[in-house]
């Protein structure tokens, strides 16, 4: 495969949108048990509009998609993820430049700026129970895999399977950012929503580059 | 789940509409869920922008007017409105001396404001100050968390910096001052059963009827501990002993006691609450000197109370004092 | 059940002992449960006095002020105050130009005022009026029945008789003027949960998750009639239509509307209501000029709202808009 | 026996009193599927307030019992209950003037005087579903029995059973007076409480001359 034209992103977009509102009920029961039970519906009505934003007004090339994809996001979730979601997208369209199609490594840098971002908005590191917790490994099984030579479908399986297990690893952990850290050692024991949804974002490129191929 | 409502989708913009046609003296951007004074923007004045999710009413549009804010952004329920709507609120009410952000402590509320401020210094030369209010001792505070919520203390310092604005303050001093009245102020709430957000249909945590919890956010976000249910005159120690512990209330000219309810505790038992919780502060040394008792900052249905506790100073006292007219909080006008 | 209080027994008299200490600007008679102007009795002006069963705050104690009442008595939950209590209301008040007692129709409250109107006419040379105030369509009139309910718009008839008290109006035009704004409305009401009363500790009445109840009355009493759970389109329609089918509001100088929260509701809830019912006035020929949402009529900790018409004129536009100094309502001053 | 006299009727009320306290929560029940749910509370806090002051300020003669009595429920009642029993006691009190023990022909007047005062004071007539159905009745039986030449032990004991069946005869009733009107046919079905406090007061009658026999 050449690399993630405009379709592909879109692809990716759909997908990940299918896959929120499938799991909508799931990620607001997280919520609910060490936030304030809207995670669901947040990414629901931010991806949304997101499809809709792409049906109404294509953008011409990836990086038009990548920050109209941010902006929407940022203009339409509110709360905590909103903002990183949206970062996350707006870095990554700096980072593609005027590329029409992006190469495997090309898209793991973008996505690696646009995590980096994210990070720095949300003042967050490895093992506070976050979104970045999913993303983080993520990000490394991506560059081991291209690193080892596998194509890029096989890379973002790999990476896939890396967030589920980043994603698994909330679990036990005490919550230090957002609103899961007001509970204190009550926030143990319960899977963080936003590296749920974080996870669903990584198998949705995976999914959509398979299909792709 | 028994609501008033249509569509929980169409929630939040439909009761936008109902508030518009009831307030005359506001105006409603019912595209960017802004709701403004109808005279805004004031030509002088530093205009006071707050917001923040929706289902905390009368917070926030509950206190827009003179003496008080300029402008609230709406989110969705229990959701942070988002930075394109505070940028346009923000040139909204720009009266040319600067528009102060009052940011209730939430990491979503702080990193949308933050964005907010960003895109209004790329687009205008409106000058914005930011300040976060963090009142709730239930949290522990720390450099490396969210650090505390911001609760019932907003309503001081929105109220209290609202009468100083009025007065021509400049933006560094009304930021101050609003820095000034967070820090003399502490909050603590508990609540007795869940309330239910419209989008999730059903109670956000199950709490048996026989226990409470302590230290519970104004989001329905569990608090510090469950303890069983207990009666008034101890509840109000649960609340009171915290808010004592954390800061000394026994100077100054007496302080400013908010209890209140999280929306479904019936004001009988709000009185009977500040009842129970003067007479514990008397004991304690501190006087109260004013006085608010009633649902201001709510929690949709939940049921429970917080109490705020604001140390008061001439100055302050002056400004809490003086004339104000929202639909939540007036007098004098 | 989960309620802020001790003992329920102790529940008002508790309550009381906070409302005394939260408000400066009244007094409090606890033996004899009475509260009243600091300031009473205001010599020349007729002193108003109303009251009833407590669960009902706001209402009656946070309606007493300037431009407003002078007293009220505050019987148990849901029950009546007695002849004694009045009657000593009665006097604390009376400031040489006699006392208009502003009475909600339920048998009970309308005995015990009128044995105090005895009792106080055999003690002291206090003159008497009595105005019964029944707004609720939802109950059949009939000589031989206990006719109409008072609800939500004795907030209207003591707002407006105050303001014209305050004028200096003599005692029979007041209880005139309290008659033509009572004859002026009517109120509607539905409720989606039952309250609970603190000496029973569970729910008054059961109510399916998908069912409601309309025509419900400020005590719990059960309504009209049970229909299914609906969207607050149709429930806005199902109050308006028995209102609207009563009274001709089309006429004067259009009408104030209250949408009244019977203590659960959000305040984001009543104004998407409020919105709804304004839409349905408005296609009916009725043009709301004033407006009053939120908690002001309570039935304890009881889900739903009720809707009050009041036609206007000149006069009572002007009455309404008049300054009120009171906990509950408060303009101008 | 010779008549009821002070201690009589004190034996009356007090027993009125453990009755009530031990149907308060069947009292607040009934009230709570017609009406507001308060009457059990309502005729507790009274008939403790009665029996309380009868302790603390013991009345010299019938008649200063029944107006102590009346005027304690006026009182610390409240609500309809306590206009109406309160009246009652205090026309009885008028209508046995000096007398310090009534006898069987002047309690049963007595008795009806104060009926009919609760009736001139709830405008209310046989049907209306209220404590009258109880009351009406009873006071027939009475004075039947008291004709038919029976002691008062055995003409209050069937004044009591009259009572009984007049409350049982609510359930059917559509209610015409106070709160349960408002539901109009819905009332239909359900024994009225203020009827069962009623009948409660006609059967502690009975007792007490019972006991005092
Ligand atoms: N400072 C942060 N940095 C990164 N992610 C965060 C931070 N705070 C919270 N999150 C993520 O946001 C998620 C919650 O998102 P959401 O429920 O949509 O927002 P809110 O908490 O404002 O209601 C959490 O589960 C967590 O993964
Ligand atoms: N007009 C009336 N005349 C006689 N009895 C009445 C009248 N209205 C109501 N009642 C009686 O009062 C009872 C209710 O008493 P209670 O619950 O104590 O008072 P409230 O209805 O004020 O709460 C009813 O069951 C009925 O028997
Ligand atoms: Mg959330
Ligand atoms: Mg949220
Ligand atoms: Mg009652
Ligand atoms: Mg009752």
């Amino acid at each position: 495969m050449a690399g993630l034209d405009v379709d592909g992103l879109g692809r990716w977009l759909r997908i990940y949108a299918a896959s929120v509102a499938e799991h909508q009920e799931e990620l607001t029961s997280l919520d609910a048990a060490i936030g304030d039970a809207d995670h669901g519906a947040n990414m629901h009505r931010g991806m949304a509009a997101v499809v809709d934003g792409l049906a109404a007004t294509p953008p011409a090339d990836p990086a038009a998609l990548l920050k109209q994809t941010g902006m929407v996001l940022i203009r339409s979730v509110g709360g905590t993820s909103g903002p990183l979601y949206g970062t996350l997208f707006l870095r990554m369209a700096s980072a593609v430049g005027g590329e029409t199609a992006l190469g495997p490594e090309t898209f793991a840098k973008a996505l690696r700026a646009g995590v980096e971002g994210l990070v720095a908005r949300g003042k967050t590191e490895l093992g506070d129970k976050t979104l970045y917790d999913a993303l983080g490994p993520a990000l490394d099984a991506l560059d081991a895999s291209l690193g080892d030579g596998e194509p890029l479908a096989a890379a973002l399986h790999a990476a896939s399977r890396a967030a589920d297990s980043g994603r698994d690893a909330t679990t036990p952990m005490v919550a230090r950012k957002g609103r899961a850290s007001y509970l204190g050692e009550r926030s143990a024991g319960h899977q963080d929503p936003g590296a749920t949804s974080a996870a669903l974002l990584v198998a949705a490129a995976a999914q959509a580059v398979a299909e792709g191929a | 789940m028994k609501k008033l409502l249509n569509d929980p989708a169409d929630l939040v913009a439909e009761s936008l509409r109902g508030l518009d046609r009831a307030h005359p003296e506001l105006r409603v951007d019912h595209e960017n869920r802004i709701i403004y004074r109808a005279d805004a923007p004031v030509s002088g004045k530093v205009g006071l922008l707050s917001g923040g999710g929706s289902g905390h009413e009368p917070a926030h549009a509950g206190f827009i007017g003179p003496g008080m804010l300029d402008a609230v952004c709406a989110g969705e329920v229990f959701t942070s409105p988002v930075p394109d709507q505070m940028a346009e609120a923000t040139k909204k009410i720009d009266g040319g001396a600067g528009v102060l952000h009052l940011v209730w402590n939430y990491t979503g509320d702080v990193m949308n404001f933050d964005m907010a401020a960003e895109l209004a210094a790329a687009e205008t030369d409106t000058t914005v100050e930011a300040v976060v209010m963090n009142d709730d001792v239930a949290v522990e505070d720390s450099l490396f968390t969210a650090g505390r919520r911001g609760t019932g203390a907003a309503i001081a310092v929105e109220k209290i910096v609202g009468a100083a604005a009025e007065q021509g303050r400049s933006l560094s001093e009304l930021a101050d001052l609003a820095r000034r009245v967070n820090d003399n102020s502490r909050s603590m709430g508990m609540a007795l059963t869940s309330c239910t957000v419209p989008a999730k249909g059903s109670p956000t945590f199950d709490l048996p009827d026989d226990e409470i919890e302590i230290g519970i956010g104004i989001h329905g976000e569990p608090g510090r501990r469950r303890v069983p249910l207990a009666p008034a005159r101890e509840i109000a120690q649960m609340l009171v002993d915290p808010v004592l512990a954390d800061r000394d209330f026994t100077g100054g000219d007496g302080v400013l006691v908010f209890v209140n309810g999280t929306g479904a505790t019936p004001l009988l038992e709000l009185y009977l609450m500040y009842g129970e919780i003067a007479a514990l502060l008397e004991k304690a040394g501190v006087v109260p000197v004013r006085t608010l008792v009633g649902p201001y900052v709510t929690s949709l249905d939940m049921a429970g109370c917080s109490v705020s506790i604001t140390q008061l100073d001439d100055e302050l006292l002056r400004l809490w004092d003086a004339p104000v007219a929202t639909s939540g909080l007036r007098w004098g006008m």
